[in-house]
């Protein structure tokens, strides 16, 4: 046991001296700066890779401001010392830039870093001019890229959708920027020709994707275990649907066949879309292109749920309200074409959930929320005018145009082909005569699927009026709003919808003066844009449960295991909203779903009955067996693996400096060899008057 | 990758004590168990002055004061090693397997001096070298990109002077030459206390110094071992 | 084992079974019989079993060789063609590398 | 022996799968069953049939004799000035700094190759999965309850050594050889194949480099074919050194992969405690084996043993520490108590054998009797220093290369062999005592067979720890560590043979070197480290 008590004994003498541990730094702290950013990854689908990728080892380059466009010619021409690492604003982020950039090749740019400067910024969206083309309705009036007039993105760059031979890091932090900056001044910025003779501050950018090539390849490899250790190239897009019912459903007792338990319940489906994405790991809000329509379901939903007689006092007792939220949406629609494949297969809900399926035949209609940009002028969009679009329409007018609330609102309609890229597309696609209206507003939103869709984008302000959220209020009651912001928006457009699909459901029209509360829209927004510490998800949550993070939760649909914040948060938000208090029963009975204890709004705790659930949103073509890859029937986007994001800044010898530094190093050895040689074979001569040598070497040599 | 850089200075600083084992250590299995010792006490010494270093916190960040106790403790502990080698010399004469090692007493003080050298030198170096593999140089925050270049030179000139440093010092013990004993122990003092100027990028002044110095002891060493100015004029004319 | 101090049949008992052992696909053990043997088979004066030691180590040379060509000829036109075989390829590997086709 | 380490690898890292007692048992029974195998290289007969030989002497030897024919010969071969005493002294002393060095290269190798696969390839510096022996995994934070974990995870690691050596004692008795030598051939096997395969995946697989199955399977056949051939039947020399050398880093790198960080410290440290007991204590497990194999004429396994073309005094005896570790690390080191047993058992063979063996062998010894009989405890030194005499004789060929004419050489062997048979008499129960002496015997006859059968044997064991040892240090990131753990296991190594040559008393080798290797280690990694970093980031050199 010595060396334990030697060791004992060395830990004991450093806790002597308290924390005090004495610290060396290594010489490499001295050389290198790591930068904090969110690095740019790799995503397949079934036949081509995008996005970005650093070498195995990590990529080098030497930075390089770009202030103007101007700057990137020199990047362009031959620049002196190759690799170089381009610093781009977000203005000068454009297509045709960056194209540049890839024709210059890896060997001349090798790193790119988007620096956080909007200053100069009038647009930034990298989504196709028509996203989700190849799982859209394949039908040239849906939407046009080459006519911006009809395409659903006019600002699009499709950059969200190359490969890039070289990383892209986007450096958000002003610190870090700075960083970067001084070390370019410093090193960098003078006498650009004489590079190639000194050290230049470089970056090393380290995001090595493990997938290649396309979704195929990489899932057959991944499924394929070559050795004792399979690897994991890519893993297929994964979250999770979120939906509820207004009435509770009845729990299906008997596990009897499908076909006989097919019931006559009528479904609205209000659905939207509950993800976004951006080019960047972590980073990106979809504020504007999918949160606004989320808030406005979460608000009808709310609406409906407190405005409602109950099921019974209904004209048709067997009719429901179904709120979809689909996730994956952004990556060609996987929650909603899961739905599809699922109701078609009778195997929505889940058989876990224990509710009898849901079929085509129990869908009266769809109402999907899409993008709502521009509230101002929202459209009502179904493939052909059928008498049932018409009567929303009407209804929806009606409340938006009436007096007495004061919404001032002219919604118009578009019965044509020119859908917007929403989840109604899925069901479209499967039968053109499906029952779909779809919500969408004319596409406005400079920033759509981008980093900077984000608080600014919609102009939100957190009022924090610490008040009940729940309650209905009445129409004249703004709780000192503006009109133009962006909680009254959602708070007249959600009351519409809700009043109009009242009047479908009740047959009668809405008379109440109630309308959508603008604190829950204006928590809503708080807990989604900026803290997932906020009121609303306390109180959707179990009493005691612990806190959210202090930051917007991740609405990126991501993978498997990924973490599925948005959807977990909307799943309890949905579940407080749409769910009925049992004041009776007491906590502790309060445990088996559907039952569920929520804090609530006072964190006082309340036992509801709920009717919130999770369906798989994982796309089909990850389920059958020997998919064709290439038919573009389902969504087959995969999100390479990747072991880690990290970049450093340091300073980069020149090859002038290293080639001296050898050359030096060989010729010192070279020389000392036969210099030992020479003394040691002759020492005797030199060390004469000793008796014997200290040669190690048989006689002399002549020189 | 730097590879360059770092193979350039793994040469710079290791060349010339590798040839030397190459040469007049490696096929004598003694001289390398006495290499090996060398070092191991060197190691010792080492581990004492760190452990003062480490125990006395006040003074961790005045590194003259380690410096100082680490060359006192090496000088000491180049005594022990020196009064071993000679007690066992009686052991070694006839465990020698080439005479040598035993007629020419200076080999064995050369042996273990070139030992101190090497082991003192890889502790300076070798995680300088280590981190030097990697894509960047010095500079970024601080120090000059010379850094390296000049660690290796330094480190070259301190294993050498370790080597004649040890010739000397074994024969003045052996002589009770005080005067060779002070001046080892002198020169290395000063040369260890001048590498502190490195710190403020002195490298002309240091490296230079360092190097006269280095050359003076060789020469001293040299007559020391028995050479003289005669004998090197035969030797480089070779007669 | 001291290959030059066994008896002369011994050598050749070895050399022989190291030969014909090298048809079960090893390449490696030809190689090392030629390395052992040589000496032997050449270097040696003459003695009576080492004709055919020498038959034996020309055969293995020939065998390492012939291997040797076949194999490093095999591996140039996988690494090659790796990428256009596609699936094949992948199913042929011991070890896929990351992050390329 | 690598079988015996693959064994153990296999049912460690298989920890999952079957690391079930019983295959460790089944390993540790493997040792003796060599003699089954027909092995004319190690083992052998005329090794067996020489040591009888000269144990035989005594017996017909007639006390007494002229003491003048030794005299002259000493005389020349001391040379001038030392008594012969001190002069074979020297001698021994001499040769064992050869001995050391032929030890170290292949040592140094060893690290090398581990310290180099540590640092190139992460697969085995990070452990995510664990033995089942043991149980605890260290995930809490604080010192004291990893402290506690590893102090608990190494009494298992302990005591599972401890029921398998019994275990395997019993089963030695039972002479159940057929279990043991076929687990011997697996073991080996799946060390060669499975653990190469893995290792060259994960080497790939750090360097990204596409690789397809024809080529990977046929060098993986080869590579073990080979490996086996050369191990465990015949094969060039050189070859077999490698082969144990890169089985030996294998071993290390599955111990530092699959245990817990400071389970690995406890380990080393509790082996070597365990050295310490099992060789000093009159009833250590080994002792009971080398007995039960003295009584029976067994053979070793060259396997097990890295052998230089050195004699194996040394070996022998610090074997016999290490065939406790095999119990530890259940496979590795168990060649080392073979060696022993060997060793041990010849010393003591049957008179009867010894005789006829005699009568085969050259008349030398007969000649010899005479001188040594007169001979006496003045001797016994001469006895120890004797074996690198001999071995110089032997080593290169020409004994007049020292000055030493050959009669003089063998004049020492017949006393080495007189010295031991009294020596054995006075204590044959110290199996290190007489295999020591035999080792001195036993080159000169083997002389003229295969060389290697002198050379210097040294268990896998000390391969396999040291490196763990160093291969954990240099896991830190920290290069003088290492260097420092690196400097300090040589040394360690090199007392361990110093002492041996003063004290003629068995040693375990590993307790020195790990003791030194851990102080380095921790003392270099918690001091020297701040205070050299330090220094080298501004530059200042000492």
């Amino acid at each position: 046991m010595e060396k334990r008590v030697q060791a004992a004994a060395i830990w004991l003498l450093m806790l002597l001296h308290g924390a005090a541990v004495a610290q060396g730094e290594r010489t490499r702290d001295k050389m290198y700066q790591s930068i904090v950013g969110a690095g740019c990854f790799r995503r397949l689908n079934g036949t081509h890779q995008t996005g970005c990728s650093s070498t195995h080892a990590g990529s080098v380059g030497v930075l390089h401001l770009i202030k103007v466009e101007a700057d990137l010619e020199f990047l362009l021409a031959s620049p002196p010392s190759p690799p170089y690492a381009p610093m781009i604003p977000p203005h000068l982020f454009t297509r045709q830039n960056l194209l540049r950039l890839i024709e210059a090749g890896p060997k001349n740019i090798s790193v790119v870093l988007l620096i956080n400067k909007p200053d100069s910024m009038k647009q930034f969206s990298h989504e196709l001019n028509c996203p989700n083309q190849y799982s859209s309705l394949n039908n040239s009036e849906t939407c046009d890229a080459s006519n911006p007039a009809t395409s659903w993105n006019p600002w699009g760059t499709g950059l969200l959708h190359e490969d890039f031979p070289f990383p892209i890091y986007y450096i958000a932090d002003t610190e870090e920027i700075t960083k970067l900056e001084k070390c370019f001044e410093k090193f960098n910025n003078f006498e650009y020709e004489t590079h190639a003779l000194r050290s230049l501050c470089a970056v090393e950018v380290k995001s090595f994707m493990s997938a290649a090539v396309s979704s195929e390849v990489c899932i057959r490899r991944t499924r394929f275990i070559n050795n004792l250790s399979g690897s994991k190239y890519c893993d297929p897009l994964e979250g999770r649907n979120v939906y509820a019912t207004v009435y509770p459903r009845n729990i299906k007792t008997d596990d009897s066949e499908v076909n006989d338990i097919i019931t006559r319940e009528r479904f609205i489906l209000v659905s939207c879309r509950l993800d976004t994405a951006s080019m960047f790991d972590g980073v990106g809000l979809g504020a504007m292109d999918s949160l606004v329509g989320l808030a406005i379901l979460t608000q009808v939903a709310n609406l409906l749920r407190q405005l409602l007689p109950p099921q019974s006092s209904l004209p048709d007792t067997k009719r429901n309200v179904l709120f979809v939220t689909f996730n994956g949406e952004s990556y060609d629609y996987i929650g909603s074409q899961r739905f599809v494949y699922d109701v078609e297969r009778f195997a929505f809900p889940k058989a876990s959930a224990r509710r009898a399926p849901i079929t085509f035949d129990n869908i009266e209609f769809m109402l999907d929320i899409g993008t709502l940009d521009d509230i101002a002028n929202i459209k009502l969009h179904a493939l052909s005018g059928t008498p049932l679009a018409q009567k929303l329409l009407q209804q929806l007018n009606s409340y938006a145009q009436s007096p007495r609330y004061g919404f001032n609102l002219n919604i118009q309609s578009e019965m044509s082909y020119h859908i917007p890229p929403t989840s109604a597309q899925s069901f479209l696609r499967r039968d053109p005569r499906f029952p779909a209206l779809i919500l969408n507003a004319k596409p406005a939103n400079k920033y759509y699927h981008s980093i900077y869709d984000d608080v600014e984008n919609v102009a939100f302000t957190y009022a924090n009026t610490s008040q009940d959220f729940t309650m209905l209020l009445d129409v004249s009651n703004t709780k000192g709003f503006r009109a133009d912001s962006l909680q009254m928006k959602v708070r007249n457009v959600s009351s519409i919808v809700a009043m109009a699909l009242f009047e479908t459901l009740t047959g009668k029209e809405y008379t109440g003066s109630k309308v959508a509360n603008p604190v829950l829209s204006d928590e809503f927004f708080y807990c989604f844009l900026l803290s997932a510490d906020c009121p609303l998800f306390k109180a959707a949550s179990y009493p005691g449960s612990p806190k959210g993070l202090p930051m917007p939760p991740m609405r990126y649909v991501s993978v498997l295991g990924g973490p599925q914040e948005s959807s977990g948060w909307t799943y309890r938000v949905l579940g407080y909203l749409l769910s009925q208090q049992q004041p009776k029963i007491p906590k502790d009975n309060c445990t088996v779903l559907p039952l569920h204890y929520f804090a609530g709004f006072n964190g006082a705790g309340e036992c509801r009955l709920t009717t919130q659930n999770y369906s798989s949103a994982l796309s089909p073509a990850f389920l059958i067996d020997d998919y064709d890859w290439r038919s573009g029937n389902y969504s087959t986007w995969t999100e390479s693996t990747w072991s880690l994001f990290s970049a450093r800044i340091f300073l980069r010898p020149s090859s002038v400096h290293q080639i001296t530094t050898l050359s030096v190093g060989i010729v010192v050895l070279i020389l000392s060899f036969c210099l030992v040689y020479i003394i040691s074979s002759r020492s005797e001569v030199l060390f004469e008057d000793l008796p014997a040598s200290n040669a190690a070497l048989p006689p002399p040599t002549a020189c | 990758m730097t590879l360059p850089e770092f193979f350039g200075c793994t040469f710079i600083a290791f060349g010339p004590p590798f040839a030397l084992f190459v040469f007049t250590i490696a096929n004598d299995p003694v001289r390398i168990i006495i290499l090996i010792a060398a070092a191991f006490f060197w190691l010792l010494s080492l581990l004492l002055s760190s452990l003062l270093w480490f125990a006395i916190i006040p003074l961790r960040d005045v590194l003259a004061f380690g410096v100082f106790f680490s060359v006192v403790f090496q000088e000491c502990f180049r005594y022990i090693i020196y009064r071993i080698l000679r007690s066992t010399e009686q052991g070694l004469q006839a465990v020698a397997e080439d005479t040598r090692v035993t007629d020419n007493k200076h080999i064995l003080s050369y042996v273990s001096g070139l030992g101190f050298g090497i082991i003192s030198g890889m502790f300076a170096l070798v995680n300088v070298l280590a981190d030097m593999s990697g894509p960047g140089t010095m500079g970024l925050k601080s120090g000059t990109e010379l850094f390296f270049v000049t660690s290796a030179a330094q480190a070259l000139s301190i294993i050498l002077l370790h080597t004649f440093w040890s010739v000397i010092f074994f024969n003045a013990c052996d002589t009770n030459n005080y005067l060779h004993i002070a001046y080892v122990i002198g020169s290395h003092l000063f040369v260890s206390l001048l590498t502190l100027l490195n710190a403020s990028e002195l490298y002309t002044a240091t490296l230079l110094t360092n190097y006269i110095i280095t050359i003076l002891t060789g020469l001293l060493a040299f007559r020391v071992a028995g050479g003289t100015s005669r004998s090197f004029k035969k030797f480089v004319t070779c007669q | 084992m001291d290959f030059s101090k066994a008896p002369n049949s011994r050598k050749l008992q070895l050399c022989r079974t190291y030969f014909y052992a090298g048809f079960a696909l090893l390449p490696f053990v030809w190689a090392i019989n030629v390395c052992w043997c040589f000496e032997e088979a050449f270097r040696k004066p003459p003695f009576p079993e080492q004709s055919q030691i020498k038959r034996f180590v020309i055969y293995s040379a020939v065998g390492t060789l012939l291997w040797l060509v076949a194999i490093i000829a095999w591996i140039i036109t996988f690494q090659t063609n790796r990428t256009s075989w596609g699936a094949t390829a992948d199913y042929m590997s011991f070890m896929i590398p990351l992050g390329s086709a | 022996m690598d079988g015996h380490v693959n064994a153990s690898s296999s049912s460690r890292s298989g920890a999952g799968a079957d690391g079930s007692g019983l295959s460790g048992a089944a390993e540790r029974l493997e040792r003796p069953p060599r003699r089954k195998q027909p092995r004319s290289s190690y083992g052998s007969n005329n090794q067996d049939q020489t040591d009888a030989a000269v144990l035989a002497v005594p017996n017909v030897a007639v006390r007494g004799g002229p003491s003048g024919s030794s005299r002259p010969a000493r005389l020349s071969g001391g040379g001038a000035g030392p008594t012969p005493n001190e002069n074979e002294e020297d001698q021994g002393l001499k040769y064992g700094a050869q001995h050391v060095i032929k030890l170290f290269v292949p040592v140094s190798l060893c690290m090398l190759l581990v310290v180099a696969t540590i640092n190139s390839i992460s697969f085995y510096s990070s452990t995510d999965v664990y033995l089942l022996y043991t149980p605890f995994h260290e995930l809490s934070p604080e010192p004291s309850v990893k402290f506690w974990n590893a102090l608990a995870n190494s009494l298992i690691l302990m005591s599972v050594v401890v029921v398998m050596t019994i275990l395997l004692i019993v089963l030695y008795k039972k002479r159940c050889y057929r279990i043991i030598h076929g687990w011997l051939i697996l073991s080996s096997f799946m060390l060669l194949f499975i653990f190469t395969y893995l290792y060259l995946e994960e080497l790939l697989r750090a360097y990204n480099i596409p690789m397809d199955y024809p080529t990977a399977l046929l060098f993986m056949w080869n590579f073990g074919v080979v490996g086996m051939m050369s191990i465990h039947w015949q094969g060039p020399l050189r070859l077999q050194q490698g082969y144990l050398i890169f089985v030996a880093a294998l071993m290390a790198l599955v111990f530092i992969k699959y245990l817990p960080e400071w389970t690995a410290w406890a380990v080393l440290a509790a082996i070597s405690i365990w050295d310490l007991i099992a060789v000093l204590t009159p009833r250590g497990p080994l002792r009971i084996l080398v007995e039960t194999a003295q009584e029976r004429n067994e053979q070793i396994f060259p396997a097990l043993i890295y052998s230089s073309t050195v004699i194996y005094t040394y070996m022998g005896t610090h074997y016999t520490p290490q065939q406790t570790e095999p119990a530890v690390t259940s496979s590795p080191s168990s060649s080392n108590s073979t060696t022993t047993t060997r060793a041990t058992q010849n010393s003591l063979a049957s008179p009867e054998a010894a005789v006829a063996s005699s009568s085969s062998r050259t008349g030398n010894t007969n000649r010899t009797n005479p001188h040594h009989n007169q001979r006496d405890d003045s001797n016994v030194m001469a006895a120890e220093g004797m074996p690198l005499v001999t071995f110089k004789s032997n080593l290169r060929g020409n004994a007049e290369a020292a000055g030493f004419t050959q009669e003089w050489s063998d004049n020492l062997n017949d006393r080495v062999a007189r010295r031991q048979i009294e020596v054995q008499s006075t204590q044959s129960g110290n199996a290190q005592r007489s295999n020591e002496y035999r080792t001195v015997t036993a080159p000169d006859q083997a002389q003229a067979d295969a060389q290697e059968e002198r050379g210097i044997k040294l268990g896998l064991g000390d391969f396999i720890f040291y490196s763990v040892l160093v291969g954990k240090a240099s896991s830190y990131g920290d290069w003088t560590t290492t260097i420092a753990c690196f400097v300090a296991i040589l040394i360690g190594l090199c007392l361990t043979l110093l002492l041996l040559a003063v004290w003629r008393k068995a040693l375990p080798a590993l307790p020195i070197s790990i003791t030194f290797g851990l102080i380095f280690c921790f003392a270099t990694s918690a001091v020297v480290k701040p205070f050299m970093e330090n220094l080298s980031a501004k530059q200042v050199f000492i």
